[in-house]
This record gives structure tokens, C-alpha cells and sequence, in this order.
């Protein structure tokens, strides 16, 4: 993917502000919570009909050309409403087979809607032999893009083949669909070439989840002030505690790093310049954390309302405590990049 | 016999006993139980501790298995901790904060009628707090009208432990707005069955109703109900409130400290565990037998007399904090596998068999019963001597 | 050229420039150097500085070096922390607080005598903070009575930045104690030599002396030196205080982010360090780089006038906390070596040398220009929007 | 060591009280920080005539016959006043030699006063070849205690016999003294059970930096808030604001637990029983990093002054510091019990 030039580029902000206003009217957030369809269906086709599908595929393969800059805010918003898709999964699928100049399934994709569960196999496994226990999405998938953890292989298969197995695994974030895969035998699907679509996989999936987890820790802290602005303990609203805006206050630097740090690596990503891998990877980590560090405290700070299944602190407590290890924990990410960061350091 | 003599008499032949009655299988009938089977399990626990006399030490001498010292108290706490006995959560608040209030402050009418009706199985909840009060207590709003020989009680209380299944609710109301907010205050005990009372179960965010709302609308109380005298229902709330004397934090960190293996395995073994992991399991180790030795301390304090202002504070709040680090480290341990919502036994202390479970419940220690902010204002105040905040 | 050309050819340019005239062993000839030998080290490199014209980037355009837009000041200092330049502490308030305040609101005498006299070496220090205010500046209570062509000023200052090598000082003195606090400060230029005038090195918990306090007794300042209006004062300070336009951070973080490697050696070399430790560099460095991005993000908004409110805070304190973390993990990586009290370089950023120096050092960056106490008050009221606290 | 009766057992607090008037008046604790002697010399001869020396040497060997309890008072008081005197080197050596049964060269001790620097060496070290970059109290030892890191070995030797060299190292803690120490050659000197001595020298070593911590993380504490008490900001006392208070609380819990865990240690080493070594390691750790973390929040809540050599928080801040990691960092410590708590916890 190469640097745009401004007149095919689509302001972020304008993407961040239809894709808040649409979400906000179609997403209820509660849905599943509460026992109903989390309406990711319905959902996925109207972000289809809005064309965020479309949006990173290259102009030649009928898509709008646009880098990774345009996907962020897409992220961030999904996040901050607790959105039910795994949009990743289909745009990390995508990044690699347009950086990989895969145009033939690109253009099926785009012209069947496929929808891509995109997974780096624990390591040890093969794409034609994997275990894995917990996927985001993969529910609604179409396709699965399997990559070996070392990059020695990666390949699209179609989720119906035979010998792959989708079953569905109930976790505590009820707000988004998960499931067991199972993969036995030879596929006969496109092989792509692992090492590209290793590190393109998983810097795009860092830095969804990282912008992921901004929206919604920014949407979970912003809710919790204004829960301690209404709530008066002897006399006064308790948002007017020293002790509580003082942890509020460095919850919001943690966000905040987080953010500047994903925005630098976002575009970093988008024009592969240097170092772009490990700055997705350290994004993802100051993110989830400042994600996982802000779910934990707004159930405290909530006090009693906060251990009810009512009120929607848990909702992002619990999507916290998924993003934080979704295909690997903050420490098997940095143990992936510490010897590059230490020799980095020692130039 | 000395006292220590007695007491480790005392958990010999309790060791023994609990060697025949514990079902050594009640994990596995629990594991993944409906309420029902989880009610009867209780029921049928707390009917044999009867029986067996450990049930009431703390109450008075005249009752099968009472006359006990708090040592003993303690003994029997532990070794049934220890043995990894179920939590006697349905019977608590009928056992210690019902009884040992009529034992204190009831009438000797009270007495006869709910004591022995305790031990055959009368369940007991706490109408305390309110929506709108929260940690300030005593600024609750449910109101009580006496008219002729009963009160007329509205309002709404929150937080009632397993309040879905009592009979008899310990309930207080405002019978005075005009004075300072603790005065004003009357005790009442009132039946659940009484009309105008209706109980909704609070979903927490474990998914399980472990607490309840209590609306009441016009409820009539015999004015025989009434205990210590209109007005003065503060001074009885903290015979109650005081009432289990420590005794559950005992149970809680001996659970707790006998869960310790659950960190290790959730790595899948010793041999899995990394540098940074194996530290933080030295941590959490040397945190429980801090806190088993800081509540010993307090309890043989307690005993002499001796208790300092704003221990229980500082036990509640390294309580709280430890079952969190503990349950957080247990999930983290543990990974991707702890966020799958399977089974979990209830009333199993800290071996439910799910990470998040436990780890979500945490909450309840860090925030019910004065939460760590208010456990650290009590620290700050009356063990460090530092000012009250300027109030408006 | 486009602007961001330009700041391509000065970075190259200074650079080149860097490669004539920056001593390469400067450090070693530092390295537990005296005061003298440092005061020397900084005027020679200061001197050097003002000849090439880079000292001067913000200055107006008709001095040498002046007239540089904000990115190209941005350029310089990070280039010459990137080459690891001596930091400019003996003349950074005169370069930046007593230039750009004579600029804005001094006379042109002020300006004609004082510019020309920084040029060649004059050094200037503040004279703001009073013992007994702290975080509350306004409080200050230093006096000055007006008596004919001259104020009589008596009171204390402290924290004068190498105030003990001052000729002259910025000083904040309070002429009107009737109305509010930031009412009624007059804001005055002293020559340091003046009678009454007495300076006493603070010695810092490095053993170093790097601040002063000023006892003013009965100081005589000549009217023509007020800046602005008696009793008008604050609002100059205000100008003075934001002088440096954040340029100080922007240094700060590019010597932290170039000592990275040291976190690195102090463990000795990347093969010795341990799982956890790995993870610790993993962290740090993550935050440097979030730091370095917030920063342009905000010099960027800065430039274009769209500052939000509180984005200062954000910043000082984010700052503040990884210059403490970054060499409390030094220190640690280093171990028992790190407690031995080494010889160090001054002036040199975060390659001093001495992690215990570093690491007490940054104390600095957490109490001072707003502690981070009070950077949490800015960000939790006038960000998250949550109210004053009640004050009596 | 084995437990006394009531008879003979002194009074614990009765030795506090005692420590603590005398340390009171004989302690200057800035004289070193002011360039000045620290006193270290006088100090250890009254403690001689109080019999501190005597405390836990046999009776048989003309000593007392108490157990650690009765030092544990006397390390934590020590603590508290910022004490020149490494006591614990000398008291260690006694509880190895006692425990070892070696009763000749306990009562030379005794009779000829001796001042011991007992030292766990680095790994890979013999008390025949040794090099130790930071030894406390080293500089008035008239003896070493040298004790393989393996407990392979240890050796009781003259601090002038030959091929032994000390030399004074200027450390960021002037308010104890340490040395820099080289052993070269075989020693004529008393060879004492290596495995038995490096259990217990390191236990009571633990012991007596935990209780040294305690003390003086509880000194420093309380200095903290008395200041705070003074000092006011925006017209109040700044140790109303709750922000502060609810960290002083949390220091608070961390400091008596770690008390908690000391006097259980403390008992269970007087005792022998269970688990004594992982306890006096736990309790250590608890310890010091409870005072590293009230010396650094000490300076943070002086604020300004607190970045002074005039103000004592400084004091304390660099006396944890070198606590933290005198003979092993936290981190060694907890490396070297991991495996046996893990085991413990699986049973």
C-alpha cells in the first residue's frame, strides 16, 4: 500500500462521523446481554451497503484505494459502541491479499461478500492441521485465512470445506460471537505466502483491537463520570472525589498515550514505513491495557450499581478481559517483540 | 484442659466428623447446579451442621452446640474451610445477625419464637441498605408510620443477601426526619410473607441473583416486632452489623489460601509457569499468609480487648485487594481458556472451577460491606489522624 | 520551499554544523567535572551556539538566528538532543523567559539593554514561587511598596532555577493585598547585585545545587524597571510562563527516547536481561513513542491554534511518570551497582551516567511546574469535566 | 534454637521500649549527611553494655538465651531511628555458630567482642576466592562470615588475615557505612556446616532487613503525614486532600501486612518450624518494597521541599533503595523460593 495523495484520500474525520452516527442508531448494544439477536447481520450488510467493505481494496479490484488511516476511526467507533461484528477478520483478509497482489480473489471477495475469519494458528500448527479455541467472528464467516505462527504457510480456504469444523463457544462477553475451529486434512484453497500475510495479519489485528479497545474504554470512561456526576454520596457527587478524579485523571493519560501511539503506528502501518510491526504490537498493548485498567475501575467506581448485570459497566469489562487476550496476551506480545525492541535500543 | 488444649480437641473430634457427614462428592453434584439443587444442597448442609452441633457456637449455652469461646468459634470456621465444606451463604444472616441480635437486644417473645425456628430452617435477610444511600448509610429513607398497634412501612431496600428466599426479614426505617440523620432510626423485624412486600432478585454481573430489592408498599408491623426501642434502631443496627465478629473474613481467607494450587494449575503446572508468573504467584502466597496472620492477630486482640481503631479496616481493605490480585492472576494465568462461560460450582469459596467467575465476584468484597474507598477515608482518619475532607 | 522542506534543509544544515562544532568528547571532559569546569562548559557551548545562530530560532527576525517558525524551532532542539548536545541550563531562562517577556511586554529600553546583553552571556533566573505557596502561585507574598522612582521590595523566593549565577531575575512581588489574589502582583525586572539582595543555593537530594532561594530585604528596583502595569502583573507572567511554548518537553523526551539503550546496558546487554525485564523495555518503550507522538500531535495543534484545553496537562504528567518509571527500571536493571555513588555528567539528559541520579532527578519532573497532583486536578476537572472540589 | 519458657523469655516490647529511648538519644541520623561522623563506633560499644551482643548467645556460652523474637524489636527500632550499625551481621554469625553448636567461637565472640560482616556470596564463589562489590557494615568487622551461594562451604576468618581486602565504598546511603570486599587465598579459620549456615544466616539476614524496613518505612510515614498536617495549600491542610489520604491509606495496608508476615516469620524462625525460610524470604520481600514505595511517595507528597537535602524523606528513600536489593534483589529472592511455593501450593 503506498502513500495517497490527497485527492483520493477520504478525510478520517468525515469516515469517524458517519460511521458514529450510523452505529449509534443500528448497534443495541444490550441486545445480546439481554437474550436477543445482537443484530450482527443485519449490521454487517448495512456496512457493506456503506461500502466499509470496499474501502481498503485497491481501485483495480473495484475497491476505493484507501489506506489503513481510513480504517481506524471505523475501528475506534465499532469500539465505542460495543459493536457485534469482527470486522477485522474481513479487512485483515483483505490487507493481505491486496499487499500480496492476490487480484483474482480479491475481486471474488469483493464481488461474493465474502466475510473472512483472518487467525494466527497456535504455534506448532499447519493451516491444513489447527486447534483453535476460541475465534472472533468466525460464526459468520465464509472463508477462514489460517497463517502459521512462524509464517511458513497461509492459505484462504472456504469455512464449508470438508474437514473444517465451526463450533460455536459461549464466552462472558455475550456481546460478540464466538467459536471453536477445527481443521483436519489438505484444502484445496489459494495458498499465500505466509511471512507477508503473518505480519500483515497481525499488525492490522493489533492495531484493530487496539483502536477497538480505545473507543470503547474512552465510551466506558466518559459513561462512569457521568454516572459520578449524578451520584451524590454524603452531599455531594461523588465525581467531586479527590481520590476518584485523581484515578479518572490517569485513566485518561493511559487512554491518551494509547491513542497518540496508535495513530503514529496507524500510519505507519498504512505506508509500511519502519518499524511498523512493532509499533502495532506496542499500540496494542498500551491499549488493551488502558482498556482492561479502565473496565476494572468503572465497576468500582460504580459502587453497587456496578456489580449489577443492569447497568453496562460490565459490558466493557468484559469485552476488556477478551480483547486483552484475544489470539495472544499482552506478554506473549511483548516477549514476540522484546528482542527486536532491545536491539533496536542498543542500535 | 487449657484453652488451646479445648480447641484442639475441638477440631480433632470436628475433623472426625466431617470425615462422615461431608459428602465427599458435593463438587461434583454442584458443578453446574440450578438454584434449586443449589437451595437444597444448602439446606440439607446446614440441617446436618445442626445436628452435629456446629452450626451455633457463638449462641448461647442453653442451645444444642452453643457456650462456644470465639476461639472455638474460629476453629470450627476454619477447619470447615479447610475440609472445603460448602459456605453456609443461605443460613449466615439467620444464624449471626438475626440471632445474635434478639440474643442481644430481641424480647424474650422474639427469642422464643425465632430461635429454634433459625435452627429448624427459618431464612433471614437484611433490609439495610438503600438505592440512594450507598455507603452513607444512615441517611436512609424508608419510612415507618406507626397507627394504633402496628407501623405502616414504605419504601426501598437494596442489597439483601439471598432476600429472595427469606422469611423474615432484620429491616430498618425512619420513623424521625427531624433530627440528625442517625437518630430517627427504629428496628423492626418483619415476615416476607407480609402484604405489600414484593422481592426482586438483582442479576450481578456474574449472572447470578445472588442479592435482592425489597419493595414495600404500606407493609403493616406489629409494633411487637419492634426491637430496642422506636428511634434508637441504630444502636441495635450495630449489635447486628457487628455481630459475625470477623468470622467471615476467617472463612474467606482460609478458602482463599487453600485455593492457592487453583493459580498454579490455571498455568497448567508448575513446570508451565514463566519467570514473571512464578513471581507473581511467591507474591500472592506471601499476601495470604500476611493477611491469615494480620487476622489472627486481630481475633486474639478482639479476644483481649484489644482491638485498635481502624483494623478491621485495614484487614477488609487487604482482604479485598488480595481477592482480586488473586482471582485477576488466576484469570491471567489461566488466558484465553478463563473467558469461556462454563459451569461453576456455587458456594464453593474460591474453588468454583471458573476463573472469571471468581474473579468478577471479587467485586463484592472490594465493594460491599464499606467499599475500599471508604475502608481507606476510615484508615486515613482514624489510624493516620489525617483531617476529614471539608464537607459543604 | 515548503515549510516542510525548509526544516529538512535546517536539520541538514545543522547537522553539519553539529559535526564542526559540537566537541565529541565534551562528555568525557564533563564527567564529574566541578561547578566551575560546568559553568565554563556551558558558556563556551553557549557562546558557540549564539555564533552559529541556533540559540536564538524564536527571536524576532531582526537577530541573528531569530524568525524561525515554530517547527523549525521544534528541528533545532531536537536535533541537538539528537546528537547529544549539552543542554543549555545556565541560559535557558534568559534565552526564552526574560527574552520573549521583554519581547512581548517590556519597554524598548528593557529590550535594548537586556536582549543584546542575553546575546553575550547575561543570565537571567525567576524569581515566581515563594515557600509558602507551592502549587498555589498567587499566594505569593513577597512585598514591594512604591516610595518615588524606586519600589522597596522585601519577602523570599524559591526555586530559582541556578539563581546563585543570576544577574539579573524575573520577579513576581504583590503591591495590593485588598482584592483577589491574582489582582494586585506587579511584575518587576531586580538586578541580582542590588543591596538586600541575598542567594542561597538549595541543595537538592543528588547533592547537587541546581536551584536557589532569594531573600529580598528592602531591595530597591527602579520603577523603569516594571513590565507592563503595577498591579497588572499576572497577566505578564502568564506570557513568561509559556514562553518556552512546550520546547522544554520536546528536548526532554528526545534525550529520554536517545538513552533507551541505556535501560538495555544496565542490565548489561540485551542476552542478561530476564523475561520480565524484556517486557519492562517492551513497556517503556512503547510509552516513549507514545510520548514523542502525543508531543507533535500537540505542537502541530498548537501551531494551528487548536489546543485543547488540558492537552498541556496531559502531557506534563505523562512525562512526568515515565521519566520516574524509565529510571526506577534503569536503577533496578542495574541492581547493587547502581547504589554506588559514581561520578556523573551534568548537563548531559538521561546520559549522566548515574542511574541514581536519574532516577532522583526526576522527582523534578513530578513536582515541579505543577505537580502531578495538580496536573490530575487540571485534567479531572477541566477535561473530564468533574467539579471543584468544596473548599471551606 | 528451641522455644523458651515464660521464665526465662524476656519481654519483646520490653526490649522495644528500651531500644527505642536509647536509639532516641545515641542517634544522630543526619550527622553523616551533614558531613560529620556518623557515630557509629560509640554506638555499637553502648549497645555492648545494654547486651544486645548477648541477646540470643546460649546461656552455656555466657549469654542470654533468647530467641530472634527478642531482636526483632531491636531491628525494626534500629529502622525507625536510621541506625549507622549493620547489628544483623554480627547477630547472624551468632545464630549460625549457636546453631551449629560451635561454643569455643561463640565465647570467643563474646569474650572478645568481635564485629562480624556475614556475607552470602555471589554465586560461583568460594570463601576462598571471593569478590563482593557492596558489603554493609564490612568496615568495623573484625570478622567475616563468608558462606557459599550454594551452601557448599562457609568460613568464619580474621577481617586482616592475609589475602583479605576491604575497601570503603561511597554509596547513595550515607548513612550506614559499606565496603568493597576481596578474599584471595586459602584461610586458616573456622570452617562451619555451609548448608546449615547459609539457611540460617539467610533467614535471619531476611529477617532482619524486613524488620529494618518496617521500622523505618513506619517512621517515614508518619513523618510524611505530620508534614502534610502543616502544610497547607489553597487554605487548607494538604493531608485533607483525599487523594493523598487514600494513597497513605494503601501504604498503610501494604506496611502492616508486611508487619503481619514478619512477626509470623519472625516466630516460626525463633521456632524452626515449617516453612521458616520461605517465610523470612516472603516477609523480606513484602518488607522492603512496602518502604521503597512509602520512600518514594514520601518525596512526591512533600512536594518541593522533598527534592531537598534538607528535608529527612530523602533519608529514608535512599536507605529503601539499598535495602531493596542488599544481598538480592526482590526479584532474586523470589526466584530462589518460586519453586517451593509453587510446590507448596500443589501440595
Amino acid at each position: 500500500m503506498t502513500v495517497l495523495d490527497s485527492e483520493t484520500r477520504i478525510d478520517p474525520e468525515e469516515i469517524r462521523e458517519t460511521a458514529q452516527r450510523f452505529l449509534a442508531n443500528k448497534v443495541e448494544r444490550r441486545a445480546a446481554w439481554e437474550g436477543k439477536d445482537a443484530g450482527c447481520a443485519a449490521l454487517e450488510a448495512e456496512m457493506a451497503e456503506l461500502g466499509w467493505y470496499l474501502l481498503i481494496v485497491p481501485e483495480a479490484q473495484g475497491g476505493l484505494g484507501q489506506s489503513f488511516e481510513a480504517l481506524a476511526p471505523i475501528y475506534e467507533e465499532m469500539g465505542r459502541a460495543l459493536a457485534p461484528s469482527w470486522l477485522a477478520g474481513t479487512m485483515a483478509a483483505i490487507d493481505v491479499l491486496a499487499t500480496g497482489g492476490h487480484a483474482e480473489a480479491l475481486s471474488d471477495l469483493v464481488g461474493q461478500g465474502w466475510r473472512i475469519a483472518t487467525i494466527v494458528l497456535p504455534a506448532g500448527q499447519t493451516p491444513d492441521h489447527a486447534q483453535v479455541r476460541i475465534v472472533g467472528g468466525a460464526d459468520r464467516a465464509t472463508h477462514l485465512l489460517l497463517i502459521a505462527a512462524d509464517g511458513s504457510a497461509a492459505r484462504l480456504i472456504p469455512a464449508d470445506a470438508v474437514g473444517v469444523s465451526l463450533v460455536p463457544v459461549e464466552t462472558w462477553d455475550r456481546g460478540r460471537a464466538y467459536a471453536a475451529l477445527s481443521v483436519e486434512g489438505e484444502q484445496g484453497s489459494l495458498a499465500v505466502d505466509g511471512s507477508l500475510a503473518l505480519a500483515v495479519a497481525q499488525a492490522h489485528g493489533d492495531l484493530a483491537l487496539a483502536w477497538d479497545s480505545i473507543g470503547a474504554a474512552s465510551q466506558c470512561l466518559s459513561e462512569t463520570i457521568d454516572y459520578m456526576l449524578g451520584r451524590q454520596q454524603f452531599g455531594r457527587p461523588i465525581a467531586s472525589f479527590q481520590a476518584l478524579k485523581h484515578r479518572a485523571a490517569d485513566h485518561k493519560v493511559a487512554l491518551e498515550l494509547a491513542r497518540a501511539l496508535a495513530r503514529h503506528a496507524s500510519s505507519a502501518f498504512a505506508r509500511r514505513s519502519e518499524g511498523w510491526a512493532v509499533l502495532a504490537a506496542q499500540s496494542r498493548i498500551l491499549a488493551v491495557e488502558a482498556f482492561r485498567a479502565i473496565g476494572e475501575d468503572a465497576v468500582q467506581m460504580h459502587g453497587g450499581v456496578g456489580f449489577t448485570w443492569e447497568y453496562n459497566c460490565h459490558l466493557f469489562l468484559k469485552r476488556a478481559l477478551v480483547n486483552e487476550v484475544m489470539d495472544g496476551t499482552p506478554d506473549q506480545i511483548r516477549d514476540r517483540i522484546a528482542a527486536q525492541v532491545a536491539a533496536q535500543a542498543m542500535g | 484442659m487449657s484453652d488451646q488444649d479445648q480447641t484442639h480437641a475441638l477440631r480433632a473430634e470436628l475433623r472426625q466428623w466431617l470425615a462422615r457427614n461431608l459428602p465427599a462428592d458435593w463438587r461434583d453434584h454442584q458443578h453446574g447446579d440450578n438454584l434449586p439443587g443449589f437451595l437444597a444442597a444448602q439446606k440439607a448442609w446446614f440441617a446436618r451442621l445442626v445436628e452435629g452441633g456446629y452450626a451455633t457456637p457463638h449462641w448461647p449455652k442453653d442451645y444444642a452446640g452453643g457456650g462456644r469461646s470465639l476461639p472455638e468459634q474460629i476453629a470450627i470456621f476454619e477447619e470447615l474451610a479447610r475440609a472445603g465444606a460448602p459456605r453456609m451463604s443461605l443460613f449466615f444472616v439467620s444464624l449471626y445477625h438475626a440471632a445474635m441480635t434478639l440474643v442481644e437486644c430481641g424480647t424474650e417473645a422474639q427469642r422464643a419464637r425465632h430461635l429454634p425456628a433459625i435452627l429448624k430452617g427459618e431464612i433471614w435477610c437484611q433490609g439495610f441498605s438503600e438505592p440512594g444511600a450507598g455507603s452513607d448509610l444512615a441517611s436512609l429513607r424508608t419510612r415507618a408510620v406507626r397507627k394504633g398497634d402496628r407501623y405502616i412501612v414504605s419504601g426501598q431496600k437494596i442489597w439483601s443477601t439471598l432476600g429472595q428466599f427469606a422469611d423474615q426479614c432484620l429491616l430498618l426505617v425512619r420513623t424521625d426526619s427531624s433530627g440528625p440523620k442517625q437518630g430517627g432510626i427504629t428496628f423492626l423485624l418483619m415476615d416476607m410473607k407480609s402484604k405489600g412486600v414484593e422481592v426482586r432478585p438483582i442479576k450481578q454481573i456474574t449472572g447470578d441473583e445472588e442479592f435482592a430489592e425489597i419493595f414495600l408498599d404500606e407493609v403493616e408491623i406489629p409494633v411487637e416486632n419492634l426491637v430496642g426501642q422506636e428511634n434508637k434502631g441504630w444502636k441495635v443496627a450495630q449489635v447486628t452489623l457487628s455481630s459475625e465478629r470477623g468470622l467471615t473474613l476467617v472463612e474467606l481467607t482460609e478458602r482463599l489460601a487453600l485455593s492457592l494450587w487453583r493459580l498454579v494449575a490455571a498455568a497448567g503446572g508448575q513446570e508451565r509457569l514463566d519467570t514473571q508468573s512464578a513471581r507473581a504467584v511467591v507474591d500472592i502466597a506471601a499476601r495470604i499468609e500476611a493477611l491469615r496472620a494480620m487476622l489472627a492477630t486481630l481475633m486474639s486482640n478482639r479476644m483481649s480487648g484489644q482491638e485498635r481503631v481502624g483494623d478491621a479496616s485495614i484487614l477488609k481493605l487487604a482482604y479485598a485487594r488480595l481477592s482480586r490480585d488473586f482471582t485477576a492472576l488466576g484469570l491471567r494465568l489461566e488466558g484465553l481458556a478463563a473467558l469461556r462461560d462454563t459451569d461453576y460450582i456455587l458456594g464453593a469459596g474460591y474453588e468454583t472451577g471458573n476463573w472469571m467467575f471468581d474473579f468478577l465476584n471479587s467485586y463484592q468484597y472490594n465493594i460491599a460491606g464499606g467499599s475500599n474507598e471508604i475502608q481507606r477515608n476510615i484508615i486515613a482518619e482514624r489510624v493516620l489522624g489525617m483531617p476529614r475532607e471539608a464537607l459543604v
